[in-house]
């Protein structure tokens, strides 16, 4: 019904997404180019997870387009989730495995077998040695084996929600340089976050939303100037 | 067949309509009131 | 002031089903069998009918409400369900009433009777999730499956059980009817029909109004 | 179709790695039902009445041990958002329906394998009639359980009060497998003098046919937020 998206990056048009008698995002237009990365800021509530969620398909929009590589996002979910990383609040663990079983179990049902966890455990800086349940680490070292299974799949679009909460100045560290990495790789990025100091040099685009419509957009440098709470 | 009657029969049939009334005309009754609580307990939304 | 139309079909059912219950209760001959008790079928075997009819109702607005996803649909399936549940309380109560005089039990276990308390409980579980679930999208596609699914049991059930009570004995509550007790029952089963019509389109009405509060209002395109 | 097969077995390795790792669940479910056994044994009294029921009580100890398994299936998975995850990962739909529903069955299955010699000799009710028309009887009473089960508990785990409102749904709609696995089993404990035993098996299977072919489409048309 609407026009055919410009470009073959992510393209947003009158998004829209009601939860119960309240819309949560209220006609949100973005446009990322491919290979570009946006940084998304606002308050709580001001409808970043809901949007970033329809981003990634675990949310049917109830107006308006997504357009992924000049591809309705939603109608062809079920080709383009692959391409789709979104890294949540929610650890998406099973509390009751170990680190090393949780890569394995996420491993194995995307089709990968005879994967060597080590490896992606390392990077997160997790001892891959440790075969005690993934319920008795802090929430930090969660959110670190989550990162490790998000990086156990090369996708196009990498979504972050929030990506610094619950971790220490290293574990922030390491999420800069995964973003670095992953946009030399030439992946998409759009990160929702509460601290555009730290997030806007990774990112080269910013909005601000207010109870669920862009506000603002403009560089991430202006952002954390203008913008502090 | 009135040698096989139950004594007492008709007191069953009376209840039986009774009941019928009792039950639809009440349900209605709510409904006309327009705000009826028809849902169990246990919950309200 | 111009009323809606189900009230003509409730009214017309309000009226039948007066005459018919006078009729079933003082006009027509008593049972062959059972005597006077006899006049109880005059409302027992309409509310098992339409009962069913009801309960088709739920289902066929379950398969719409999973297949388009319609606030319409899912307020069908809110209404015929309660409306269904309604009746079918009302049936094992005057399957009770029935019971005793001509069983000698206030309960038994013929077929019919037990399918119908089980059908009873499914659906009444569907109510209960309704209560349970605040989201108006989810509470639409869960109650839509559990419905389904509750219906698509009764046959499944009511074999069961008839099969478990012909390995013992059969209790035999057929009897012929004359024509003219057919005839007086049809008259209250089309009274009961558009009775119940009215059960449900009031109902269907108050679950829409319900629905529309608690989702969002169009969005206005912004500014 | 091969991917399809990959995912479901996937699923089934999870489901199970998680029973088995997680703190005493396959015993806790295991005792449950022994209680029950106990329970429906005292109340019995005589043994003429607890070979009658023993049937019936191994069937009613495995339909509440399952309300809870099923429950614990799907707290798992709400627990951390993982049932979201799973559905973006992406597992299909499908093979997330049957691997959770076959590895509830298989759960199910083993109680009702350990639960079998107990409730023979507590009840004193021996197997007198074929003993693979026994195993068969538990293979399908409790794949019958398990997958409007999985359903359910999918549901009841993202609604409120889901630990009361579980066991409300599930257990009206399967007591035609109830019936029909107990009164089977009765039977065969009686050695099936009246050959009863294959038709009311060909009832549980019939229920399987139609709740594993329905829960399984309904599953994927729901488990997605509209």
């Amino acid at each position: 019904m609407v026009n055919r998206p410009e470009h073959d990056g992510l393209v947003v048009r009158g998004l829209a997404r009601r939860f119960g008698p309240r819309w949560a995002v209220a006609g949100v237009d973005l446009d990322v180019p491919s290979g570009g990365a946006l940084m998304v800021l606002g308050a709580n509530g001001s409808g970043k997870t809901t949007l970033l969620r329809c981003l990634a398909t675990a949310l049917a929009p109830h107006a308006g387009d997504i357009w992924w590589r000049r591809r309705p996002l939603w109608a062809d979910r079920a080709a383009l989730r692959p391409d789709v990383v979104l890294l949540t609040h929610a650890t998406r663990l099973y509390e009751d495995l170990s680190a090393r079983d949780n890569l394995l179990v996420w491993a194995r049902l995307a089709g990968m077998t005879g994967l060597d966890p080590r490896a992606a455990l390392d990077r997160v800086g997790i001892p891959a040695d440790r075969t005690e349940p993934v319920r008795t680490f802090s929430a930090g070292m969660k959110r670190r084996v989550a990162l490790a299974r998000a990086l156990l799949r090369t996708p196009s679009l990498f979504l972050l929600d929030e990506p610094l909460a619950a971790l220490d100045p290293p574990g922030r560290a390491l999420i800069g340089e995964v973003v670095a990495e992953q946009r030399a790789r030439g992946v998409t990025i759009v990160l929702a976050s509460h601290h555009p100091e730290t997030t806007g040099p990774w990112c080269d685009a910013a909005v601000r939303l207010e109870r669920g419509r862009v506000v603002w957009s403009g560089l991430p440098s202006d952002a954390t100037s203008e913008l502090a709470p | 067949m009135t040698d096989g009657v139950i004594e007492g029969q008709w007191a069953y049939v009376w209840a039986a309509y009774v009941v019928t009334w009792g039950l639809l005309g009440g349900y209605g009754l709510r409904l006309i009131m327009g705000a009826p609580k028809p849902r169990p307990p246990g919950g309200s939304s | 002031m111009k009323l809606a139309w189900e009230h003509y079909i409730g009214l017309a059912g309000l009226v039948l089903m007066a005459a018919g219950n006078a009729i079933g209760l003082f006009w027509a001959p008593p049972e062959m069998m059972m005597g006077d008790v006899g006049r109880i079928l005059y409302v027992h075997v309409p509310a098992a009918w339409i009962c069913m009819v009801i309960y088709l109702v739920a289902f066929a607005g379950a398969v719409a409400s999973l297949a388009t996803a319609r606030p319409g649909a899912d307020a069908l399936v809110e209404s015929s369900v309660e409306v269904g549940v309604l009746l079918n309380v009302l049936l094992l109560v005057l399957g009770s009433i029935f019971a005793k005089p001509t069983w000698g039990v206030w309960w038994d276990w013929d077929p019919r009777l037990t399918a119908s308390a089980i059908m009873c409980l499914t659906f009444v579980g569907v109510m209960v999730l309704r209560a349970m679930v605040d989201d108006v999208e989810r509470r639409a596609s869960w109650s839509a499956v559990t419905t389904v699914l509750a219906f698509v049991n009764i046959p499944v059930t009511y074999m069961s059980v008839r099969w478990w009570r012909s390995l013992h004995q059969v209790q035999s509550s057929s009897s012929t009817m004359s024509a003219e007790m057919w005839n007086v029952l049809w008259l209250n089963t089309v009274a009961l029909l558009l009775v119940s019509i009215w059960f449900v389109a009031r109902r269907y009405r108050i679950a829409r109004d319900r629905a529309d509060q608690l989702r969002a209002p169009p969005l206005e395109v912004a500014p | 179709m091969i991917r399809l097969v990959q995912q479901i077995a996937a699923v089934v390795w999870k489901d199970l790695l998680i029973e088995w790792r997680g703190p005493a669940r396959l015993s806790g479910l295991f005792v449950f039902a022994v209680a029950i056994l106990l329970l429906m044994a005292f109340a019995a009294g005589s043994v003429e009445v607890m070979r009658k029921i023993a049937g019936g009580t191994l069937w009613v100890g495995m339909l509440l041990a399952s309300t809870r398994s099923l429950d614990q299936s799907f707290s798992v998975e709400a627990e951390q958002g993982a049932l979201e995850g799973l559905v973006l990962w992406p597992v299909d739909p499908l093979a997330l329906f049957y691997g959770k529903a076959l590895a509830n069955a298989l759960v199910l299955f083993g109680v009702g394998v350990a639960l079998t010699p107990l409730t023979i000799a507590v009840m004193d009710a021996p197997i007198a009639g074929s003993p693979w028309v026994y195993l068969g009887f538990l293979v399908a009473g409790s794949a019958a359980v398990a997958a409007p089960g999985t359903l359910y508990a999918m549901i009841t785990s993202q609604a409120r009060g889901a630990s009361v409102l579980l066991p409300l749904l599930l257990l009206p709609l399967v007591m035609p497998a109830l019936l029909a696995a107990s009164r089977g089993t009765t039977v065969l404990m009686e050695g099936d003098p009246m050959d009863q035993a294959g038709g009311w098996l060909g009832l549980l299977i019939a229920f399987d046919l139609v709740h594993w072919s329905l829960s399984g489409l309904l599953f994927s048309r729901i488990v997605e937020n509209p």
